[in-house]
C-alpha cells in the first residue's frame, strides 16, 4: 500500500442520538489543528434517535475536502449499519469496530484490516456512572482512531480543554477516555499504518465552521435588526445562532436586545413578518427550507410589487414535497428566482461555502434594502449544517452597511415634492420613507394592488405598464449590487467551460484537476447570483462547449442561462447530480467525460 | 377657527382620501369614527401606521389620516405584518383594520398568534357575516342558518371573535356597532391606550349583501338587539378637568399611560370587565338569547407587550444608530478562537 | 361614411352596481339571435359600487369578436366617465349619451353624431317606484340602441321575456321601458344611420356563454364529485355555477347532493381538501387566482411527489400580487406549470374559449386521474368573465370518464401483489387503491417524504433517483392524454410561424388577416397543453421564424419554448402585450410586423 | 389462539409498522392505545382512513393498522386533508393524528374550520409543548414561564387547545394522558362512535427535549398534577352483556350509532359533560390551580354532520355509479336554450 500521508476519509457509523458529535468534533478539530485541511459531513437520518447516522472527515493536505464516498477508514460502532459500513470501506481500508456489538462475522470483508474493539469494558474502567458510559465510549474510539492514525494527542487533549470549557472535571474525563482508548490500540495494533497523520505548520487565518453559524454571524455583524422564523431542517441552525449570537452581541447598556426574534406560527407568517419590520425600517430576515419557500411565494410578491424590503434564506433540502429533510440539493433555484404568481423575478444569491455565507448575511440584507425588494440567499444542507473549513470571518471586509434610498423628515423638508414610486434617478429604484417620519410629505399608502407614482391606487393601463416596465428595469439594475461570478481558468486555453454554483464548488475543483490527469481542461465559472452578470455571456461566448452542473433533476440552472442567453443555447449540456448526497468530484468528472 | 386638539391639530388632519365603498357601507361610519377618536386620543398621525389585509374593510385605511403610513397588505395577513412593523419600531402607534373573511377565515391563525403575542395595536374587525369585495359570500362569522340575498343557507356554526380573542388572552376585548358613534369613538380611545393588543369586534353591516332581516349583521337586526354594556367615556391623561359624572354608577380602569377609561353601567347585570370568565359567559348567554352585546367585555394591562416578552430596547430598532446594530470587528476576532 | 352593417363595436359606460347587466345582457342576446356574431366583455373596477364601470359588444359579421379598443357607439350613463367615453369614440361614431348628467357639453366632439336622451324623464312615464326607475332607466336605452341601429324589436322582446323568466310583470315593465326608449328615438332621431343591424339566419349550433360557466358545466358533465374553492375574483362565478348546476343535475332520488361543495377557509385549505378527496376516490377540482395559485404551491408539490390527483383552474387577473384584480393576463403560466419547491413540472391545459373550458372541464379530471398528478387549468377573466360564442356544449363529444389505474378489491384478489408506485406498465404511471377498499394487499401510506415503490419511508439515494426519474417519465407520458396544438396554416405556404395559446386567439386570428392585407401571411400554431406535444417542435424546425405571442411581461410561454428546443432558440422571438386588457388584433398585427 | 373480537380479527390485525421514535416517546404509547381501542371498538382496518400533519406524532400512522389506508400530508394541513377525504367517502372511519405544533401553529387555522364544519372523526393531537421533529423549540400549547432542557423561557401564553375546541363548538372534547390506557382507551372508543369532530388533547411528553420538571408537559409533571374526571367506559353495541357497574355513581352517555359511553365520576365537583360552559371553567379553574384535567369534558350529540349540513348522499361519493355522477346529454341540451 502506498503510505497516505494527511489524506484520508473516516466514516464514522453510530446510533442517532447518541451523543457521537462530540467525539467526532474532537477529531476533526485536532487534525485542524495538526495543519491538516478538513471537512465533516454528517450523514443523518430525519427522525431524533435510533436510526444509523454518519460523520465522514476527510482530510486532504492538497486542500480537496468535499465530500467523497471512497472511503479509507471506517469506525463501525452501529450493529444496524455493519454491512453498509463494510461495503462503503475501500480494500484495504481500516475497519475499527465495536466488538460488543455481537455482529456475524462473516460480514467483514477480508480485504479490509480489522481493529476490534472491546469498547463496553474500556469505559468501564472510566467511569461508574452508567449514563456518562455511553457518550464516553464515543470519546474511547477518538483514541483508538488517534493512535492508529499517528494523530497528535497533544492536540487532541487541547481540543477537549477547549470544547468543554470551565467544566475541568468533565475535561479531565474525557481526556480519560481518550486514553484508554489510545492505550488499548497501543497495546493491541501495530502502529505505522500506511495511513498517517502529521502534524504541519497551522492553517493561518482559516476556521472550521458551517455555513448555517456563518450565516447568523454576518447577519449580527450585517445590522441585522429583526429576524423571524418557523423551525425547519435544516435551517433552524441558521435562526438559532443568530439568536444565539445577537444575544451576545447586539445589546444595549442596560441589556435589552437591539433586535428582536420572533418564532413565527409558520412561514407565511415569518416572511409577512420581515415584511412588515422591513417596511418600518428594520432590516430583516427570514430562514427556512423548500416547504417554507412555498408558503412564502404570495408573501414575496407583495414584495416584489410593492418593493417592500426583504431577505428568505433557503437552506435547501432535498425536495420535491417534503422530500429527504436531511438530504442536499440545489432544487429551489427555480422557485426562489421566481417565487410568487404572475411577472417578477428576484435577486438569488449562491454562496458557495461558509465564508460566503457570512458575507452574503450581511449583502443580502444591503441588496433587499438597496433595491427594494426580495432577495433569496440559496445556502443548501451541505454548506449549512457540515463543517468546512474557511477564511477566518473577521479578517473578511464586510464593507459598510448599505440601507439604500431612505428619505429622513430632513431630506424631505429640501424637497418640493415626494412621489413613493418616482424614478427619480433614472435607476429604476425609486425613494421610500419609513412609518415614524415627521413630514408633511411623509406618508404614503402601501398596496399591493395597482398604483400610480404617488402610490394612488389605479388600475389604468398605462400606469400598470410602466410600472411593470420599471420593475424589469430595476431588476437589471440590481446587478450593480449583486455579487458577479467567479472565474477560474484553466491554464490551457481551454475551449471547455464549466458553470456551476453553489456547494457544488469544491466537488468541481477537484474533479477539473482529475480531467486535467486524462488532457482535458476546462475554464470555470462560477455564478455567484441571479440574475446574470454580463460576464456570463461573455464566458459562454468564448467557450465552444459549455458544460452547466446542477444538483437538481430538472437543469434549473441550465435552464435559467438557455432562456437568458438563446444565441449560446446550442453550446450549452447538462450535466446532472441528484441522489440527496453532496456531489462527488469523481462522480461529476465521469459525468462530463460523458457528455463530452 | 377649527378647534385644535390638545397636540395643535385640526380635525382635518385626521382626514384621508375619498371613500369608494358603497354608499351606506357601515366600514364608512367606522371610518369617520377613527378619526374622531384619534382626534380626541390627540395622536400624532405622523406616529401612526394603519395597516389592514385584503377586503372592503381593509381598503378603509387610505380613506382616514392620509398623513399616515399605510399599508394595505394581503388577504388574512394583517397579524404577521403588525407584528413585524410594532418590531421594528415600538413607538409606531398601530391601527389595523381587518374583516370578519380576513381574520376569521384566511387569518385566523396569524390573529391567534398576534394575540398570544400581545402585540400592541388597536385591531378593529369590521364584522359583517360575509365577504363583501368578492360580492357576498358567507364568512365564518356568518351565524348559523343565516340567510342571504341569494337565499343561500349557512349550515355552519359562527365564530365569535370576541371569544375567541378571551379564550386566546387578549387584554382588551370589545364588541360595537359602525353606527354607534357615542359608544365606538371611546371604546377606540381607550384600545389607543391599551398596552397590548386591544380587540375591537364592529358590527358593520354590508348594505349591499347582507343587509336584510334575517341576517344577525343587518342595520335592522342590530338596532332590535343590540344590548348596551355600559356607557363609556375615556379621560386623557393631558386632560386635567375631570369630566363630570354621577358617582355610583362608574367604574374606572387605568391605563398604563395614565389616561383612565369610565364605564357607566346601563345593564341590570353587573359585569367586572377584570373578570374574563364573566365576559365569556356574557357571550355564551347572549349568543343563545340572540342578543347583541356590545360595550368593553374585558380588559387586563397585566400581560406584558410583545417588546417587553424579548426584552427588546426601548429605542426603536429602526432608530438604532449604526453602532448598535453592528458589533465591532475585535468582538468578532475574539468569537472566531472558538471556530479554530 | 361606408355603411356598416352588422359590424359595431357598442361601448356602454354605467356606473358600478347599477344593474345595467342586466339591460347588457338584452342587447347582446338580441343581437345574438338575430343571427350576428358577438361577443361581450366587461371592463369593471376592483369595488362593488359608484365607479365607471363598461360593456363593450362587439358584432361583426365575418366572426371577428375578439375586444377591440376602436368604438363605433358609445352609450354614456356616467357623467364621471364622459371624458374618457368621447375620447373612446372614433370620428363618425355614434355617442348616445344621458342629457341628464349635466356636464359640461364642451366635452363633447364635434366629430361624432349626438344623441342627448333625458332618461329621467322618460322612465318617470314607466314606473312610479323610484327604486325601479333606476333599473329601468338602463332598459330605456336599449330601446333607444335599438331604434338607432335597426335592432328587431320582436327579437328584443322575446329575449326579455326569456330574461325574466316566469315573472309576467316584470316582463312587460321592461319591455314597456324599451319600448319608451325605442319610441323616444324615432321620434327624435333620424333614422338610417350609417350603422344598422339586419336579421340574418340563427346562428345554428351555437351559445353565447362565458367560460366559468362553461368550466362549470364541463366539471358537473364530467364527473365532479367535490369541489372547494376560497372566493377570488375572476374565479368565483366558477364555482358558484358549479354548484348552481350541480344542485340541479347531481341529486339522487331522494333530493341529497351526489357531489360535495366545500367553501374552504383559504387556498391553502381548498387544494388540501382536494387532494384528501381524491386520494379517497372522488374526482375533485378547485378553482382560484393568482393569489391562490401562490398559497397553493406547498400542496401542490404533495400531490407531485406522493401522485394523488388534483385539479385547480386558475382564471388569471393581471399580477403579480393582488395587481390589477378585474383585469386579464397570462401571467401564471410559469407558476401554474413549476408550482412548488424542488422538481417537477406539471400538465397545463389552456382553453382558448367557453367550448374549450367546457371540454376542459372533465378533461383536466381525466388527466389528473389517468397521470396521478396535479392538473392546471389557466383560463382567465376574459375567457371566464365575458361572453363568447361558443359551440353548442352539448354537440360536443365528452368521451366516457377516464379514471385511471385504480385496483378494486377485486382486481387486487386476482393479484399476487400489489405495490403502490410501482412501475408496472413502463408507462411511469403506477397503480393505486382507494381507502375503504377491502383486501389485504390494498392498503400504503401516502406521503410526501422519500419513498420506495411500496411506499415505505426510504432515505436511499438510489430510490430517491429512480422515483424522480420515473416522474420524469410520467410528464412526457402525460402527453398521451393532453390536447395537441391546433394549427392554421396559412395557404401561403408562409415561413413565419406564430405562436400563442389561450384567450389571444380570436385575436391573433383577426390579426393574421390583418397581416394578409399588407402580404405578410404566417402559420399559427396554438399550443393547448403544457408539456409540448412533438408537434410544437416541429412547427419550429419548419418556419424559419416564429414569433411567440405572450399575455405577460416576462413572456413566459416563449421561455417554456426556448427551454424545450434550445435548438431553435434562436429563431424564436417574442411579442408581448401585458396592459391588463384584452389583446387587440391591430395591436398584435402592429406587434408582429415590428419584431420581423 | 389469540382473542378475536365480534368482527373475527386478532389484535395482530391492528398492528402497524415498527416506530422510528425515540425509545419512551409518550407518542409510541398513544399508538398501542389506538390499535387497542379500534381492536375493542371492532372497527375494520379496512374501513379506516389514518391522517396525519408532519412531526414526530405525524409519522405514528405508520406504526398502528397497516391495513388501513394511511396519508401523512403536510405540515398542519390535517384538517383540509380530512374534510376532503370525509367528503369523497363518508363511511370511512377517519382518525386523525397531529402534534402541537401541527395543530396550534402552522395548522390552527385548518383546525378551527374543521371544527366548524364538524367532519366526523377522532382527532388526536400528542400534545408535548415543543417541536419533537424539528429538535425542541417550543409549540404554542408551552406554558407560560416554562422552560426548557436548552434554559430558553417561554414568555408566551399557552393555547389551550380543548379550550379553543369546546369555544368553536366542537360536540366531543376530552384530554387525556398517554400513558394513561385505562382512560384514553375509552375515550379513543367514544370518539369513534361520535358523529362529528371528536377531539381528544392527549399530553405526550417528548423524553428527549421537554422531559424534566420544568416542563408542564412531562412525565413528572403529569403525574404529579393530573386530576381525572371522571372513570370512562363504552358499551360497544355490539354487546349484549352489559358491563358490571355501581350504579348510583354512573352518568350514561348516548352516542349516535347505539353505542353507550358511561361515565363514573371520582372527582368531588360534579361535572355534566353536556354543558360546555361548566367545562370552559373548569378548564379555567384548572389552568389557574396549574392542575392537568383529563377526561371527557364535552359532548354534543346533536351538532350535524359536515355531510348532513350539506345535504350530500348517504352513498359515498367516491361509490357512485357513472350514472349518478354524470347527467344525461339530453339535460344538457335542455339546458343550452338558456344559452341562446
Ligand atoms: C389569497 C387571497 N384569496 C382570496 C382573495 C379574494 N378576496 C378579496 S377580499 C376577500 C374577502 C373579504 O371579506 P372580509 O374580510 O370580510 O371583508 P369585507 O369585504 O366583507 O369588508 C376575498 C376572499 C384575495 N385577495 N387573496
Ligand atoms: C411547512 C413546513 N414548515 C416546517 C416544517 C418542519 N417541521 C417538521 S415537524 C415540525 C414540528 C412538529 O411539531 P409537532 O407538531 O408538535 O410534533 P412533534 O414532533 O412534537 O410530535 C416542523 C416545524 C415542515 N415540515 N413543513
Ligand atoms: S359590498 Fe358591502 S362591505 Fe363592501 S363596500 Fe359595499 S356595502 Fe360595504
Ligand atoms: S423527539 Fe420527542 S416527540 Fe420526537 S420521537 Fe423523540 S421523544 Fe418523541
Ligand atoms: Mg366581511
Ligand atoms: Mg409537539
Amino acid at each position: 500500500m502506498e503510505k497516505l500521508t494527511n489524506k484520508a476519509n473516516i466514516r464514522i457509523g453510530t446510533v442517532n442520538g447518541t451523543g457521537s458529535q462530540s467525539s467526532n468534533t474532537i477529531i476533526i478539530k485536532s487534525l485542524f489543528r495538526m495543519g491538516v485541511p478538513v471537512s465533516g459531513k454528517n450523514l443523518f437520518p430525519s427522525n431524533i434517535f435510533g436510526l444509523p447516522t454518519w460523520f465522514q472527515i476527510r482530510a486532504n493536505e492538497s486542500g480537496y475536502t468535499s465530500f467523497s464516498d471512497e472511503v479509507d477508514i471506517v469506525v463501525a460502532m452501529n450493529k444496524d449499519s455493519i454491512s453498509q459500513d463494510v461495503d462503503s470501506l475501500k480494500a484495504g481500508g481500516l475497519f475499527i469496530y465495536n466488538s460488543d456489538l455481537r455482529f456475524d462475522e462473516i460480514l467483514l470483508n477480508d480485504e479490509h484490516v480489522h481493529f476490534a474493539v472491546p469498547f463496553k469494558n474500556l469505559v468501564k474502567g472510566v467511569t461508574d456512572s452508567i449514563k456518562l458510559r455511553k457518550l464516553l465510549t464515543n470519546m474511547v474510539y477518538v483514541g483508538v482512531l488517534a493512535r492508529i492514525t499517528g494523530m497528535d494527542k497533544e492536540v487532541i487533549f487541547s481540543v477537549v480543554e477547549d470544547f468543554f470549557k470551565s467544566k475541568k472535571s468533565v475535561v479531565e474525563l474525557n481526556q480519560q477516555a481518550i486514553e484508554v482508548g489510545f492505550k488499548y490500540a497501543e497495546e493491541n495494533f501495530n502502529k505505522d499504518f500506511y495511513i498517517q497523520f502529521e502534524k504541519r505548520s497551522p492553517l493561518a487565518d482559516t476556521v472550521l465552521i458551517d455555513g448555517n453559524t456563518a450565516g447568523a454571524l454576518g447577519a449580527v455583524w450585517g445590522g441585522c435588526g429583526f429576524a423571524s422564523w418557523y423551525p425547519i431542517t435544516p435551517s433552524s441552525s441558521l435562526m438559532e445562532e443568530f439568536e444565539n449570537y445577537a444575544n451576545q452581541f447586539l445589546l444595549d447598556e442596560k441589556g435589552k436586545k437591539n433586535f428582536a426574534v420572533v418564532q413565527a406560527e409558520d412561514e407565511l407568517s415569518s416572511i409577512g413578518m420581515v415584511i412588515g419590520a422591513s417596511w418600518a425600517g428594520a432590516r430583516a430576515m427570514t430562514a427556512t427550507s423548500g416547504p417554507g419557500m412555498s408558503l412564502m411565494s404570495e408573501f414575496v410578491g407583495l414584495s416584489y410589487f410593492a418593493e417592500v424590503p426583504s431577505v428568505t434564506w433557503d437552506i435547501q433540502r432535498t425536495g420535491p414535497s417534503t422530500g429527504l429533510p436531511t438530504r442536499t440539493q440545489q432544487g429551489d433555484l427555480r422557485i426562489a428566482h421566481t417565487m410568487g404568481h404572475g411577472d417578477g423575478k428576484h435577486p438569488v444569491l449562491l454562496p458557495a461555502s461558509p465564508e460566503e455565507c457570512f458575507y452574503f448575511g450581511k449583502l443580502a440584507l444591503d441588496v433587499a434594502e438597496q433595491m427594494q425588494c426580495f432577495v433569496a440567499v440559496l445556502s443548501d444542507l451541505d454548506i449549512g449544517m457540515n463543517l468546512w473549513m474557511t477564511k477566518d470571518l473577521s479578517s473578511i471586509d464586510l464593507g459598510p452597511i448599505q440601507r439604500g434610498k431612505v428619505l429622513s423628515a430632513e431630506d424631505l423638508k429640501q424637497m418640493e415634492s415626494f412621489a413613493r414610486y418616482k424614478d427619480v434617478d433614472g435607476d429604476g429604484v425609486p425613494y421610500r420613507t419609513l412609518p415614524g417620519t415627521h413630514d408633511d410629505k411623509a406618508a404614503f399608502f402601501t398596496r399591493g394592488t395597482g398604483h400610480d407614482e404617488s402610490s394612488k391606487y389605479t388600475e389604468s393601463s398605462e400606469k400598470y405598464e410602466e410600472l411593470m416596465l420599471r420593475l424589469k428595469r430595476k431588476e437589471k439594475q440590481s446587478l450593480e449590487v449583486l455579487p458577479k461570478p467567479v472565474e477560474k481558468k484553466s491554464d490551457q486555453n481551454a475551449s471547455l467551460g464549466i458553470i456551476a454554483y453553489g456547494s457544488t464548488d469544491q466537488a468541481i475543483d477537484e474533479s477539473l484537476s482529475i480531467l486535467a490527469q486524462t488532457a482535458c481542461f476546462a475554464d470555470y465559472l462560477r455564478v455567484r447570483a441571479l440574475p446574470f452578470h454580463h460576464e456570463v455571456g461573455v464566458f459562454l461566448a468564448e467557450h465552444d462547449e459549455v458544460i452547466v452542473i446542477d444538483q437538481n433533476r430538472d437543469a434549473q440552472m441550465k435552464d435559467f442561462l438557455v432562456i437568458e442567453y438563446p444565441q449560446f443555447a446550442g453550446k450549452i449540456k447538462s450535466v446532472l447530480s441528484f441522489d440527496g448526497l453532496p456531489v462527488r468530484a469523481k462522480q461529476i468528472a465521469e459525468k462530463i467525460s460523458e457528455v463530452l | 377657527m377649527a378647534k385644535e386638539n390638545a397636540i395643535g391639530l385640526e380635525k382635518t388632519a385626521y382626514k384621508g382620501g375619498k371613500s369608494t365603498l358603497c354608499t351606506g357601507c357601515g366600514h364608512d361610519s367606522i371610518t369617520n369614527h377613527i378619526q374622531t377618536a384619534y382626534f380626541q386620543a390627540n395622536v400624532n398621525p405622523f406616529d401612526i401606521a394603519k395597516l389592514s389585509g385584503i377586503g372592503c374593510s381593509s381598503k378603509t385605511p387610505a380613506y382616514f389620516m392620509s398623513k399616515s403610513h399605510g399599508f394595505n397588505s394581503l388577504h388574512g395577513r394583517l397579524g404577521p405584518l403588525a407584528t413585524g412593523v410594532y418590531s421594528a419600531n415600538r413607538d409606531l402607534k398601530l391601527i389595523g383594520i381587518s374583516g370578519d373573511g380576513d381574520t376569521a377565515s384566511i387569518g385566523f391563525g396569524g390573529f391567534a398568534h398576534l394575540i398570544r403575542r400581545n402585540v400592541p395595536m388597536v385591531y378593529l374587525c369590521y364584522n359583517n357575516g360575509v365577504y363583501g369585495l368578492t360580492k357576498g359570500q358567507f364568512s365564518a362569522t356568518a351565524e348559523q342558518e343565516a340567510v342571504l340575498k341569494t337565499g343561500a343557507v349557512n349550515p355552519f356554526q359562527e365564530i365569535d371573535l370576541c371569544a375567541m380573542a378571551l379564550q386566546l388572552g387578549c387584554g382588551f376585548v370589545a364588541r360595537s356597532f359602525s353606527g354607534d358613534a357615542k359608544q365606538l369613538v371611546p371604546l377606540i380611545q381607550a384600545a389607543i391606550h391599551h398596552n397590548g393588543t386591544a380587540f375591537i369586534d364592529v358590527i358593520s353591516p354590508c348594505i349591499t349583501f347582507n343587509n336584510h332581516e334575517q341576517s344577525s349583521k343587518s342595520f335592522v337586526a342590530v338596532k332590535d338587539h343590540k344590548v348596551n354594556l355600559q356607557e363609556l367615556g375615556v379621560i386623557e391623561s393631558q386632560d386635567e378637568i375631570k369630566v363630570d359624572y354621577e358617582e355610583g354608577e362608574l367604574q374606572m380602569v387605568d391605563l398604563p399611560d395614565g389616561t383612565q377609561i369610565y364605564l357607566r353601567k346601563l345593564d341590570s347585570r353587573a359585569h367586572n370587565v377584570n373578570d374574563k370568565f364573566a365576559a365569556m359567559r356574557l357571550l355564551e348567554n347572549t349568543t343563545q338569547s340572540q342578543e347583541l352585546l356590545t360595550g368593553l367585555l374585558y380588559i387586563n394591562e397585566n400581560n406584558k407587550s410583545l417588546g417587553d416578552k424579548l426584552n427588546t430596547t426601548d429605542t426603536p430598532i429602526r432608530n438604532l444608530d449604526l453602532a448598535s446594530i453592528q458589533p465591532s470587528n475585535e468582538k468578532l476576532k475574539n468569537l472566531m478562537k472558538d471556530f479554530s
